[in-house]
């Protein structure tokens, strides 16, 4: 197996030494240095110089000894030839890529300026965001946390109601009440989500029990971080979903850290897509820094999913690039080196420089889409900023389907307060 | 009109509710072919199948997270916790989710599911099987609690409850399960939620209480008028939104108050009805306000009959109010 | 692989079809129609009946894919080698599994006599609860739950203090706090249970934590049922244990059912032991109808944990004849049919064959155990029932280590109620 | 005498209580190198090492749960749950285990181990990263439950919490954390658990309060002498016990009472200390109690400010019950 971390070259660049771009869209070097394999129920995506580089990640970097691989079934194949997007659809990922990494910069910027209260970036996940919420049709239920600007985006959510709902303006969807970094659509199918890890899992399986039982063909896909592994809702939910083969599709971002503490101390496990095995269900390991290698596992996954298949556990594996959010400071728990080396894999440059292979992107488009997306970014921003902030009335207001009678006298108290306003 | 057991009415309310509307289903443990380990979910399985009556793995979080997922897609779940003192795994469900969703999403979303569980003492169930909960779920904003104390409020509650537009938890006194059985019409009724019930007029000390600890009270409030004090009995049945309006008029009617309640008596529900009337009548009460509630312990097996409130101990506390 | 489960014989007579009693004490037939095979780090000890007649436990039932199977390591040669326990101690495990049975039945009849309030049998998991136990050192520290009777009789508990708890006097450990079936004792490493299902899981990974850091050689085992497993508790305790390597032996009886629900519908994985997978621990299955299986297995398993090789998860396959407590009714959910099945399998009569074939035991000595048997039931109930119930005073003690103002309040007021006793 | 803030003198009580005994340890999420989002366990993995600075697994309940087990064998786990918001997946094991334990077995067996947990609002932390649940924790007999409001205090009841042999639930004020600095003794000192102090002497009305609100009441105290109105604050410190006996000496001498916190009013603690009063000493009062509490809502992100007791809403209430 090729060590491609030692040399710490481009990915892409690496992979052009094995098999020529162009031909063979996805997976190509895949099957060249990599595996996959089929263990009990569980395909693992391994090689593809993550996991040779994500040492600190586990306690052992070998997903499987080679024993075991040998036994395992090669399924990237069939994954390419029925998945692999259109070329316009492959330049429209990238391109909303472009535009998620503008507007997370900005939205840096603006809570270091003041300007909103808190933020949760996502750059180095935009190819697991974006790539797998791609593949979501819009009937799909999305349940995201909140390191998700990607996903949201992806989804359609208008950067207008991105920012609003950072500057908690009375256009954000929650009316000022969640904190930042929590959307949710209900025009999007995208559940407002909570802060306490891996609580939306069994949402989704709900829904996902609930359209099986109309027989309405949808999926639910759940979001959640390597630390929620450890959460007693992963448990909780995907044994839910394993025993009644719900249409769910568990999509773990695998950012190589919770906060401080690397995966190493969150499980012992071999892998997080292993779990899979104690719940019955598929698990999927990809490398998650590869946005076509993550559509075409999640539009598998949910096709699977929609066709009465049951879950499937995806293990994207990635890395936050940044802090774990605007209050936080890597500095303190990881070395900049790792930080370094993981840019030589920016999951932009790792689909931009595949496009340009397949000749399908040029400077000028990039130029045009960097252009674009500030413009969007600006734009927003400019309205966002001008919108005011929630009615105080708001904060009493739907916590039951009527007020209750503590709540109008707290109404009323709060009006006379305000100087009855 | 059918005399049923307050065990029979709850499983009647269901029965009814489910044949009305086919989006209500129920789940749990052990609800299905076994009807539940007190029977109230028995015969649902064999009338509505397995899809609608789904027997879950054992883990309270997925059966209150499932239901609200369910009710995010348009059914009306009844989720059945075994004994309330198994609730605890769902807590953070219950509390982070269930109860904060409408307020977080901007009212985008809602899952107005209920949550039935049996609770209380007097079943011989040690620490785990005998748990007064209440306080928990009342200081949960979002949620609404309700605890009848006989079958035909049980029924008529129930109902209401599955047609509520809110997330519910509806608490079932075991002790009182088949303790009694009283008419219950077969028709379709429902007890609106937030109206508290007077079970008995009265005019010397009023006895607020609530689910188990009815029958007891009104043992107590029996052998008051023996010794010719003349109580009014306020079951609320409601816990939230309590009935505000009854308390205080029974309370400035007759300007003396007991509160009684099973549950351990520091923080228990009582605090609060006693501190809104210190807040809100204060002027009316002509003696100090008494609670009486279970032992601040942790439930226990043997003697339980000594932690339950007894009758005497809650006419004692009557005496005392009435002879201040 | 033989099917015996269709000819409904007994196992041991099925066994010594295929290979001589006496000369090969353990795991003799196993090796002749079993498997035992290392998948990751997964023991699975299949065959053995129990899984060609768990129809119903799991959608598969068989536990692995034979091509699976044949990458595994056989490891029953060496458990057979280092484990087997000397002709005495099987002896001693057999009297102590006629002494647990008799005491079951009788607290059984008690039961229905009204004079004690409640009981969890556990007949039909004599051998996982003996056999398990009587590997345990007695500086090991024992977690077990309500279904416990050959666990705490194994450790040592008299059947005087067995009774007093179950008639909750004065005598009980607990001071008639506890409800029945909830033996605790300090003296014997029992904590004592409380009745939420796997509460008591971190606890033991906790205690074994603290062992480990003293560097003191024991070992803790958790005991659970086959519901537990989807418990939060069996993950957030398997998952930390993993992390931290702890001493602690996972010991989950499948006895089929939680209360009325089959295991099909806790989980749809594999079978129990793979979970292990999920935490990178060891997983094992076991005969647990076979108590010398169980003895050998877990003792391994404890001498792992004491050894630095932490955790090991043991799914011991039996099947509880008697309803779930004295409460049930198993009629309502369980075919006759299967129990009278599980009957011909009963871990008594499966070990006292065994210790026939291997010419340790005889008519007389049966007698001479059954008897015994009987005689300490009768004396230890005679002695517990003249034994008065807890001071009501107890009511208000042990809730802090100095009571409280409210506490003191509420023994004055309990005390002039009772007449200032 | 060193200068601290409330943070800092946590942790120089969790580096003194470690440096004393070894077999204090601490253990949760990001606490190790990380030193804790707050940075409460700053320096100790340096000073003590991973073996007794434990980052663990993202999950509550076996932090509780694993700190168990360690103090059954001998240890002294000081556990910290990151936000008091996340302290639901380890309701269980705190309700069902650490609380009852003792109890269950008899006495057997005991797990005193000290829960630290930053609670409350003022950080712009939206429905998840503010809640006050001091309630929950108050209502479950077995555990002690404590608040600080000032670095003094902190490291002094924190010491105590650490050496005494009951389990604690220690909430620490997160708005307070860096507030202010205020002097904190270098030498061992403790504050004696279940005494409340009297932050201020009064005579007209008695303001009884906890933690994090203790800064606004005293702004409150301070504009109602403005206006000639004298208030005795009497900041609780340990709501389980609480010192009654301060609650009812306090309102005896000023013969009225208002009660402020910061979580949802409705079953908030206060209706405990307005119950105990309307029970113990109905007597004295002269005017009707008043509780300034948290609105019954989830908290909210935007307007926060609103929603916690405002130095006027506070400041009112003195009023009415000053003039009543
Ligand atoms: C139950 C719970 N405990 C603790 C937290 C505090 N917390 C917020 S994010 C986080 C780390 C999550 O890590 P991971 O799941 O890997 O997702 P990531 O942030 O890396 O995307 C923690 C501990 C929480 N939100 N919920
Ligand atoms: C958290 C929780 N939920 C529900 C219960 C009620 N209950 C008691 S035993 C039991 C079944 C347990 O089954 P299993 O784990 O297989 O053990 P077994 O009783 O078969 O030995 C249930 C649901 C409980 N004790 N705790
Ligand atoms: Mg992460
Ligand atoms: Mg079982």
């Amino acid at each position: 197996m090729l060590d491609i971390a030692s040399k710490s070259t481009n990915i892409d660049e690496a992979a052009s030494k094995i098999i020529p771009y162009g031909t063979i869209p996805l997976y190509d070097y895949l099957n060249g240095i990599g595996n996959i394999c089929q263990i009990f129920n569980i395909y693992v995506i391994t090689g593809i110089f993550t996991l040779t580089v994500s040492q600190g990640f586990y306690a052992k970097p070998n997903i499987l000894n080679t024993e075991m691989l040998s036994t395992g079934r090669i399924v990237g194949e069939d994954v390419r030839e029925t998945i692999d997007p259109a070329p316009e659809e492959m330049k429209k990922i990238y391109t909303l890529m472009v535009l998620v990494r503008a507007a997370d910069i900005q939205a840096i910027t603006l809570q270091r300026q003041g300007r909103i209260g808190f933020y949760v970036p996502c750059q180095g996940e935009e190819a697991s965001q974006v790539g797998s919420a791609y593949a979501l049709k819009p009937e799909d239920w999305a349940f995201t946390d909140y390191r998700a600007p990607g996903i949201v985006i992806t989804r359609g959510m208008s950067l207008k109601s991105f920012y609003a709902h950072l500057m908690a303006n009375s256009e954000d969807n929650t009316k000022g009440r969640s904190m930042p970094s929590h959307w949710g659509s209900k025009a999007l199918n995208i559940v407002t989500p909570s802060s306490p890890i891996c609580t939306q899992l069994p949402h989704a399986v709900g829904v996902a029990l609930g359209a099986k039982m109309k027989g309405d063909k949808i999926a639910t896909i759940a979001y959640f971080g390597d630390g929620g592994t450890s959460s007693n809702d992963f448990h909780s939910a995907l044994n839910f979903a394993g025993v009644f083969k719900t249409p769910t599709v568990f999509f773990c971002r695998n950012n190589g850290y919770a906060i401080s503490i690397p995966v190493s101390r969150q499980t012992a496990s071999s892998s997080l897509a292993v779990k899979a095995v104690a719940y019955g269900i598929e698990g999927i390991q990809v490398d998650g820094n590869d946005a076509l290698a993550v559509y075409s596992v999640t539009k598998k996954a949910l096709e699977k999913a929609r066709n009465g298949g049951g879950p499937t556990l995806i293990e994207s594996i990635t890395y936050r690039m940044g802090p774990h959010t605007t209050s936080d400071d890597p500095k303190r728990y990881r070395d900049d080196g790792e930080l370094e080396e993981w840019k030589t894999k920016d999951p932009l440059n790792r689909l931009r420089s595949s496009l340009e292979g397949r000749k399908l992107w040029g400077k000028e488009d990039e130029n045009n889409a960097q252009e674009w997306a500030q413009q969007q970014v600006k734009e927003a921003i400019a309205h966002s900023e001008k919108i005011p902030p929630p009615h105080p009335r708001t904060l009493l207001e739907d916590v039951y389907s009527q007020p209750t009678w503590n709540l109008q006298r707290q109404l009323h108290q709060l009006s006379e307060e305000l100087g009855g306003s | 009109m059918p005399s049923l057991t307050l065990v029979q009415a709850i499983n009647t309310a269901l029965r009814e509710e489910m044949q009305r509307d086919e989006h209500v289903l129920v789940l749990g443990e052990d609800i299905g072919k076994n009807g539940g380990v007190f029977r109230a979910t028995e015969g649902l399985y064999n009338e509505f199948g397995g899809n609608r009556v789904i027997d879950t793995p054992l883990n309270e979080s997925s059966i209150v997270g499932v239901s609200i997922g369910l009710s995010l897609y348009g059914f009306k779940p009844i989720a059945e916790i075994q004994f309330l003192d198994f609730i605890y795994p769902a807590f953070d469900q219950i509390a982070s989710e269930l109860s904060k969703l409408r307020y977080r999403s901007g009212g985008e979303y809602k899952a107005p599911i209920v949550i039935r569980s049996p609770y209380g003492g007097g079943a011989k169930g040690g620490p785990y099987h005998s748990q007064s909960l209440e306080t928990f779920f009342t200081h949960i904003p979002g949620l609404k609690v309700i605890i009848p104390s006989n079958p035909y409020d049980a029924k008529g509650l129930l109902k209401a409850a599955v047609r509520e537009d809110d997330p519910i938890v509806f608490l079932e006194p075991k002790r009182l399960y088949r303790s009694t059985k009283s008419e219950v019409p077969d028709e379709d009724y429902i007890v609106p939620i937030g109206k508290a019930r007077v079970a008995r007029e009265g005019k010397d000390v009023s006895v607020f209480a609530y689910g188990a600890v009815i029958p007891t009270v009104l043992e107590a409030s029996e052998k008051a008028q023996q010794e010719g004090i003349s109580t009014e009995i306020v079951d609320l049945r409601t816990l939230v939104p309590l009935d505000l309006e009854a308390v205080l008029a029974s309370v400035k009617k007759t300007g003396r108050a007991v509160i009684v309640y099973e549950a351990p008596k520091f923080m228990g529900y009582g605090a609060e009805i006693a501190a809104l009337i210190a807040e809100e009548a204060l002027e009316y009460l002509e003696a100090p306000i008494a609670r009486v509630g279970g032992f601040d312990t942790p439930y226990p097996y043997a003697h339980e009959n000594l932690y339950m409130p007894t009758p005497t101990r809650i006419l004692n506390a009557i005496k005392k109010v009435a002879k201040y």
